[in-house]
């Protein structure tokens, strides 16, 4: 099991599954809220797959004086996906206002019930 | 080091029969609890590996942990009160029960 | 390890696409962020997993008051709702038809995704050589604050024009209201009592996380948030309709100016060309521990902006 | 080999995992509200402390053991805190 090849394919499988549930149900649901939901899911999907390349069983943070590179995580992507979760919270808070806008303006948080009204008004 | 590995595997066991309650539990409440327990769990397995790996600085992410985790329980709890509170008064109103959405 | 509990991850967003009521999306949320958490920090980045701990409150809430909305809106709209019945037909066209879309975009990734050889050069370079070149002791905030400077700075810049956007969007234009809805637990001796203890603690934490960024797990992102999350308990037990709001956002952006031109300042000065070999410690903590909590004050503000907008505004 | 604080340690771990098991046979076992956050607090607050304390005393008097001290005293404010708040608001709704 310490090959390393194995490792990192199991889990990269997994988070290409996820992220496809949380595609599927993006657009499969009728409520505008999930669909949110389920983006925040995919997001942390694809954080996942970067976080797991190269990963090996034993491996330690990359926090230290004297580090030997086949022992840490790789530094690269967790420093560039820190910045992709606080951008999801960005992402996250735009999207729920417009939905409050949406729903103070037509009652409802369906997707059907509000592409019919706008396409109304 | 063979009992923190076997206490780690434990906590994860645990934390799937928690799981259990917060699909089966009968009121919100219940599940409410078994997330505040799941917290817990997850903080102890924190605390676990790093002890394994005897690094102080990993103890840094379950404080981060215990810290925040209980202000998201508490938020759901405050709006769920409010909110069945209103549902149980309109109920009464009306005399008969309301769908419930939620 | 980590493969049982990333059993346990896909379980959990597969929970949620059948389920129809809200809290319980919230609730299968907030477990989902727990695990999410978990398992980053088990792939050995405690960083990325401090980040997901503390902004996923924030998300949670956002969510939570979201629902809450949406709930009092619909109850007085539409009266009661029944529940319709939909034919046979139209189920199997909104359920199966995703499902002819995605297997086979699931089945292309599969075939297509990238083989198991790593190159590690870059992993390598960074890890032998960021002691030396940056300083600090943490690789990640190292790489984030020196090699990755203006991917972070874009990042800033995004909560900004998030925070622009979001009062563009709303319905309501005015930025600051002199009193609104209080929470529940504020006349609840006991709750106060003991929230008034916790906060400062957290306050304190998140100071900490800031300050040690380059030394310790944490940095300017994770220390704003939990700095951010002090204000939330504010909000609970006192309130949080007497923050100067504007003055806040005029803050986050000169805080803002104020990064950049220091980032500027050190690529131009870079370090090891004009400073002195005896002091080209001192230079680069120094610069360190600055970035970090320009950031971390930046982000912080940037929260609270984003929290006060949906409790005090977006709520009414 | 092992030392006895070490011995001491682990026994106090295990004590502290089994307690934790207990506790949770009787959440599954109650089927109502108020019985499961009576048992919790068995869970949450016996369990976890003499599970941490069992740490405390494995790692014997260093920086490490200063930290977990910490996170059981946040624990030990905490957890009554949100047990409290979820049967307050459990009671108010007209659980």
């Amino acid at each position: 099991m310490n090959t390393g090849i194995l490792n990192t394919d199991l889990i990269e499988l997994i988070c290409i599954l996820v992220f496809f549930l949380g595609f599927y149900g993006l657009i499969a649901t009728t409520n505008v809220i999930k669909s949110i939901v389920f983006l925040w899911v995919m997001e942390m999907a694809v954080i996942m797959f970067f976080l797991s390349i190269g990963y090996n069983i034993g491996i330690v943070a990359p926090i230290g004086t004297d580090l030997v590179p086949g022992q840490v995580a790789d530094p690269l992507p967790q420093a560039l996906m820190i910045t992709t979760i606080v951008i999801g919270l960005a992402v996250t808070a735009v999207n729920i206002t417009m939905l409050i806008t949406l729903v103070r303006k037509h009652k409802s948080a369906n997707w059907d019930i509000l592409r019919k009204k706008s396409s109304e008004s | 080091m063979a009992v923190l590995w076997g206490t780690m595997w434990c906590m994860v066991a645990l934390s799937v029969l928690y799981l259990l309650v917060v699909v089966k539990g009968p009121s919100i409440w219940d599940r409410l609890l078994a997330i505040n327990l799941i917290a817990v769990k997850v903080t102890i397995i924190i605390i676990l590996f790093a002890s394994i790996y005897e690094s102080a600085f990993l103890l840094d992410a379950a404080i981060i942990y215990t810290l925040s985790g209980f202000i998201g329980t508490i938020f759901i709890a405050l709006f769920f009160s409010k909110k069945e509170k209103k549902q149980k008064q309109d109920e009464k109103k009306e005399g008969k029960s309301i769908w419930r959405v939620y | 390890m980590i493969y049982a509990i990333l059993v346990l991850w896909i379980f959990l967003a597969a929970i949620i696409i059948p389920e129809r009521r809200g809290i319980r999306i919230i609730i299968y949320f907030a477990i989902f962020s727990l695990v999410t958490a978990l398992s980053f920090f088990l792939l050995g980045s405690p960083d990325v997993a401090m980040a997901e701990a503390a902004i996923s409150t924030f998300s949670t809430i956002f969510f939570v008051i979201c629902f809450e909305k949406h709930f009092r809106l619909k109850a007085d709209g539409e009266g009661d709702p029944e529940k319709k019945e939909v034919s046979k037909a139209a189920a199997a066209k909104k359920y199966v038809l995703p499902l002819l879309l995605i297997v086979p975009l699931f089945a292309l990734f599969i075939f297509f995704r990238p083989g198991p050889e790593v190159s590690t050069y870059l992993k390598d370079l960074y890890i032998t050589r960021f002691a030396q070149d940056v300083g600090g002791v943490n690789a990640v905030t190292s790489i984030y604050l020196a090699y990755r400077v203006y991917d972070t700075l874009f990042e800033a810049l995004v909560l900004v024009i998030a925070i622009v956007a979001v009062s563009h969007m709303s319905a309501f234009k005015e930025m600051t209201v002199p009193d609104g809805e209080h929470s529940d637990i504020e006349r609840d001796g006991l709750a106060v009592f003991t929230i008034r203890i916790i906060a400062p603690i957290l306050l304190l934490f998140g100071v900490y996380l800031v300050m040690n960024g380059h030394i310790s797990p944490g940095g300017g992102f994770q220390g704003g948030v939990a700095v951010a999350a002090f204000f939330i308990c504010r909000y609970m037990i006192y309130n949080i309709y007497d923050m100067p709001v504007k003055k806040i956002i005029r803050l986050e952006e000169v805080l803002f100016m104020t990064a950049v031109a220091i980032a500027v300042f050190g690529v131009f000065l870079g370090a090891g060309t004009f400073v002195p070999l005896e002091y080209l410690r001192l230079y680069q903590e120094s610069y360190l521990i600055l970035m970090n909590i320009l950031i971390g004050l930046k982000v912080a503000c940037a929260c609270i902006v984003l929290f006060y907008r949906f409790v005090a505004i977006e709520r009414r | 080999m092992a030392s006895i604080l070490e011995i001491a340690g682990s026994v106090l771990i295990a004590a502290g995992a089994i307690l934790m098991v207990l506790g949770t046979f009787g959440l599954l076992k109650f089927k109502r509200f108020y019985p499961r956050i009576l048992i919790s607090s068995k869970i949450d607050t016996v369990g976890m402390l003499t599970l941490l304390l069992g740490l405390v005393v494995r790692h014997g008097f260093s920086f490490f053991s200063a930290k977990i001290v910490l996170i059981i005293v946040i624990l030990l404010i905490l957890n009554p805190l949100v047990a409290h708040i979820l049967s307050r608001s459990a009671y108010m709704s007209g659980e």
